[in-house]
């Protein structure tokens, strides 16, 4: 074990498994010399020089789609994408192509490609730089969706994810890139896709957290622990595949759930998660699947109106009270 | 320069690809297909010259109008009719229709129903190749149509900077469904205009006429093996038929389609070569029959093949690992 | 009243508001002479002249967001995509442009801004030419959604979507386009956004259905009534705003509900109709709520492979039989 | 030419520009600024220029480095200030921030996070004019960086095949972020050698020259409210500071900076004025004087304006009709 932040574990993954294998390739802006703008790439220039660590003009639809393109071709590009509301400039490349490829062709093609960048709240960076666009590729089938919550994770999904040869959509947080925390250092250290994460065990409610939120789930269990509320908290790691089961499984057992996450509310994945639940648990559920998401407004820069718009730590105990007491 | 041995291929293609269409539309009519069928009668110079330099492991990306293509770069009659007629033994298993044509052992990495889809993976191809330091060249296909897309001039800055091995042909074929180039595109000469923003070699060439595309095609490839970037090739054509089986072709003049069957690229370069002394104009004749008869076969084989098991939807959202 | 088909009623719309007001414009391709490939702008050319009915080049990003930004400098353009796919291509302008100008800017700005076109299979159009893709925006703040189900309605929804002052994207359905019905000849017939139709009454249990699948449910409907199963059939007829009233007030009545639809079934609009039910009616729910959607697979472009993918009217029928049988 | 009171008009913009923006770096590194800021210090002289042809109905799209234009396109600095702060006051009610600028009663249409978002906006804005019948023209402004994505291409050709009152500004100083346009960029010179694209006049300027700017600029506008169509114009420039306040900057040297820093467009602009006899020196100074205090003032409105109030955070997503 290595203590690591979230963002040296990402550089870490990708870094053993360009040494491991040479069709692995990492495109995206700024990733050359300037490491990254959050640090995930740093030293890999030195490292691996600049064909396989390659600088993008600004053109994501372009490189998303040259990434398609060379993991058609046989290599394996991890294409980062600096924020990633820059899938709305890409979205057709990523959509259209990558998640449709292998399906619509016949079922010949590998696209073995992973999209990774990070989204998200937390460094006042305004509505076109803070959405979590998970939703859209959950929605569309063809690429698989992860959401480490922790530098452990973020080192066993993406070498997972690096490894699939389907395409992965691999969202990190901004707000994640500085936490800390023990990261295995066995070089094959990996984390199956579909297999949810529970966090705590408890017997009251279950809380299903992503990203960001399954920390948060986590400190609102421990407040929660001291008024007596025994709390289940699960993050469910990769939202495709769903581990539907275990989050069944755990409402079966607590007949309480809220799920919270930074995504909007509206149409977002607690919608979906929600209804799972409500269909694999319905007879066991004692109140309906509460879901907290961002309010249906874009995110402002100001501090106060974003933390007015996410989930506090706060909503969620109050949904807690609100599933159990009602 | 094109060897006897190409130039017989390139004719040999060229009558496949007329006849394979002619078919098509035939079928369509007969209700024998659904969808959007997009014809490229008149087009063929095209396909068939570009794709006679390149082998299997070069790779395209092509369009809706994609059959042409497809069948240039070695796709079988049989299985590319079956995929039209959504058979289970299509190249797509009945999947992707008419529009979505791939082979990747055939280099082919796929039709494309987004105008300027396929121009960025053709680019991956290309750089695919030059991380394995292989001399695999990429050509990407698409239209006049799809030269005023995003994706066109990302793909070609990208090209041009990394410089990469792949060639941009657009053909000019005058319209985009019913929007004529003049009223969608800023400049009358894709090629040589637009080349000049991206700091490659462009050319804007009759794309009936078999010689000139190969000369050009022969400098364009030349340059990607040497390691030396892209190029962008306008191939200025005309198609006969409406966009798609069913367009009321609102938007043009029988003569103007008159004129242009004058120009038939097939005719073209069969009195080439028969002047030339390349072929007789029997030989001609069999081959045409010869191509004919293919795609009767693979019509055959298409009609007879059985419709994809339904049960049997799901199978490759992903691939195991 | 007058009988006419779905994109007739689209095409006298617009030509109406054309009329009235000379800051409504259209663009798209292929629009002018030849009318649109479907016909909803057949003889506009002839009656407006090029310069308020534009055939655009193909580069939807561009004429997208020149839309945004004739609104913005005080028109009113209507916005034609030829298949609602291509929103991936103008992703960017239509979620981080369109939708986000008014509140981002402090909400001084107005977009009155159509984007309409049509979406969704019946003509073998493959994977990218046949996709629903609703709910992008349902989950993305700040356009309304509009889904008219028949001739009437899109009339009387076009007319509000063009009146209204902020951007609207307005979806089609290309199986509809031919289908018939009576259409007032009140050229004032606006129906409001965010009212749900109920198009049958019914206590037994309740249908949502939208766009193609409204009618749909009202064939299960007329089935069933044979069978003394007693249905009621809503259309929300626009998802934003969305009536959830109408919709939780008749599951309260019925305690069982099918929502369907042909967007993907995963994070569908299902998904939200399904959890906001949940919700609302959770104490009067005799079963979950089922929810009816496509396959989690690239739409296909052979028929039989297409009509397995989406929900067919038996499928609705064992569906009601399933909540009303558990 | 530029007339007397217009040039100190121009001068008089330089200087807010620069004193807001030194302003903007202080607070940041203070703590009393969030998110990114990005500074245009060494560039004053294009917006400043450019919309001094400009009046408030003539529409100016912006991009994420947009103070400068805002405040040249007429912003108060009070309010563009408080919005850096995310106070109640600025002009987006503190939910835009420094990258979110607008202000459509003078004309800007908004500055813009998105790399090349902006341009089909100003698009839409001389579509709009067109439309209107009015002579009203737009200004895109967006970086070297962004002359490589999509709609840089899209905007560029249907602007011209609309012949649509635009000047596409492209301000090119050298990065997009870390990245030396050498590799982001396939042409030396985006101004002249992409304008060949699109069929419009294009020019690759000395962007620190308000004289330069200023010539090319009215001939731009000329053109195009005499219906002929849109320009792309290049300023060449620089700047001096990160990319955002906090950049490492490890892609460039402090000499290469330094080298910049003696082309200042202030200075020289002032050296102008003066050799000239248009403002002593004297003047001068006042006039950075009188910049210095603006920004002071605007400062303390900023500092001493409210936090928006979180209740009503939920305002403004659709207007009521
Ligand atoms: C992004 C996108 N926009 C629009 C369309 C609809 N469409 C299909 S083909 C076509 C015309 C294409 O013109 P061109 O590129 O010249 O090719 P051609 O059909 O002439 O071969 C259009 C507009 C599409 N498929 N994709
Ligand atoms: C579509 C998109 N891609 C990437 C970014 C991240 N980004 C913000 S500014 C910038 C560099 C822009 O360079 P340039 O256009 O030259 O403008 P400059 O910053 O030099 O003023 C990048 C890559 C973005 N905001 N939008
Ligand atoms: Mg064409
Ligand atoms: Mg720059």
């Amino acid at each position: 074990m290595s203590i690591k932040t979230y963002a040296q574990a990402i550089r870490d993954v990708i870094a053993e498994e360009m040494r491991k294998n040479d069709k692995v390739f990492i495109m995206g802006e700024d990733i050359a010399k300037q490491g990254g703008i959050f640090g995930c790439t740093r030293g890999l220039l030195d490292e691996f020089g600049s064909e396989r660590v390659r600088n993008t003009p600004i053109s994501e639809a372009g490189f998303v789609g040259a990434g398609i393109g060379a993991a058609c071709a046989g290599m394996r590009p991890i294409v980062e994408l600096m924020y990633m509301d820059f899938t709305y400039v890409s979205m057709d490349q990523l959509l259209n192509q990558a998640a449709k490829i292998r399906y619509m062709f016949g079922g010949k093609a590998t696209v073995p490609m992973v999209i990774r960048g990070q989204q998200g709240i937390g460094r006042g960076n305004g509505g076109q730089h803070s959405q979590c666009v998970e939703q859209f590729f959950m929605h569309i089938p063809g690429m698989k969706v992860a959401m480490p919550s922790s530098p452990s994770d973020a080192a066993g999904l993406l070498r997972t994810a690096i490894r699939d040869n389907n395409p992965v959509m691999f969202f990190e947080h901004k707000a994640l890139y500085a936490t800390k925390g023990e990261v295995p250092d066995d070089p094959e250290f990996a984390i199956p896709f579909g297999k949810a994460n529970v966090l705590k065990e408890g017997k009251d409610v279950t809380i299903i957290g992503t990203h960001l939120y399954a920390s948060k789930a986590m400190n609102v269990a421990k407040t929660l622990e001291a008024e007596g509320i025994d709390v289940e908290v699960i993050d469910p790691r990769t939202l495709v595949p769903m581990d539907t089961e275990t989050m069944i499984n755990s409402v079966k057992k607590t007949g309480r759930a809220v799920v919270v996450h930074e995504a909007h509310r509206t149409g977002g994945p607690g919608a979906e998660i929600a209804s799972i639940i409500t269909e694999g648990a319905f007879k066991y559920l004692d109140a309906p699947v509460i879901r907290l998401g961002a309010k249906q407004c874009t995110l402002p820069f100001n501090l106060g109106l974003e933390n007015a718009v996410v989930p506090q730590e706060d909503d969620i105990i109050r949904a807690v009270k609100a599933v159990l007491y009602q | 320069m094109i060897e006897k041995e190409r130039m017989i291929h390139i004719f040999k293609t060229m009558n496949k690809i007329r006849k394979f269409e002619e078919k098509a539309l035939q079928l369509f009519e007969q209700n024998k297909l659904r969808g959007s069928v997009h014809l490229c009668i008149g087009q063929e110079a095209i396909p068939a010259t570009v794709c006679s330099l390149l082998r299997d492991v070069d790779y395209i990306t092509s369009t809706h109008r994609g059959h042409g293509d497809c069948i240039a770069k070695g796709a079988e009659l049989g299985r590319a009719m079956a995929e039209l007629m959504g058979k289970a033994t299509g190249y797509c298993k009945g999947r992707g229709g008419s529009m979505h044509i791939a082979d990747f052992t055939k280099g082919n990495l796929g039709a494309n129903a987004i105008v300027g889809g396929g121009l960025p993976i053709a680019v991956g191809g290309a750089l695919a190749a030059k991380l394995k330091g292989t001399d695999q060249v990429a050509v990407a296909f698409f239209g006049d149509g799809a030269s005023n897309i995003g994706t066109f001039h990302e793909s070609l800055n990208l090209a041009s900077v990394w410089k990469l091995p792949v060639i941009f042909v657009c053909v000019n074929n005058l319209y985009g469904i019913s929007c004529h180039v003049s009223e969608s595109t800023s400049v009358v000469d894709i090629g040589t205009s637009r080349a000049q923003g991206y700091n490659m070699p462009g050319y804007s060439i009759d794309g009936n006429d078999v010689i000139t595309i190969n000369d050009v095609m022969e400098k364009a490839i030349a340059r990607a093996k040497a390691g030396e970037g892209p190029s962008l090739v306008e191939c200025k054509t005309y198609r006969w038929f409406g966009h798609w089986t069913g367009d009321p072709q609102v938007y043009r003049t029988r003569q103007e389609v008159e004129d242009w069957k004058q120009k038939c690229p097939i005719k073209r370069f069969k009195e080439y070569l028969i002047t030339n002394n390349i072929l007789t104009n029997a030989e001609c004749v069999e081959i045409e029959e010869d191509a004919f008869n293919q795609v009767e076969a693979a019509t055959k084989f298409a009609l007879e093949s059985p419709e994809p098991d339904t049960s049997k939807v799901m199978e490759d959202v992903f691939c195991e690992n």
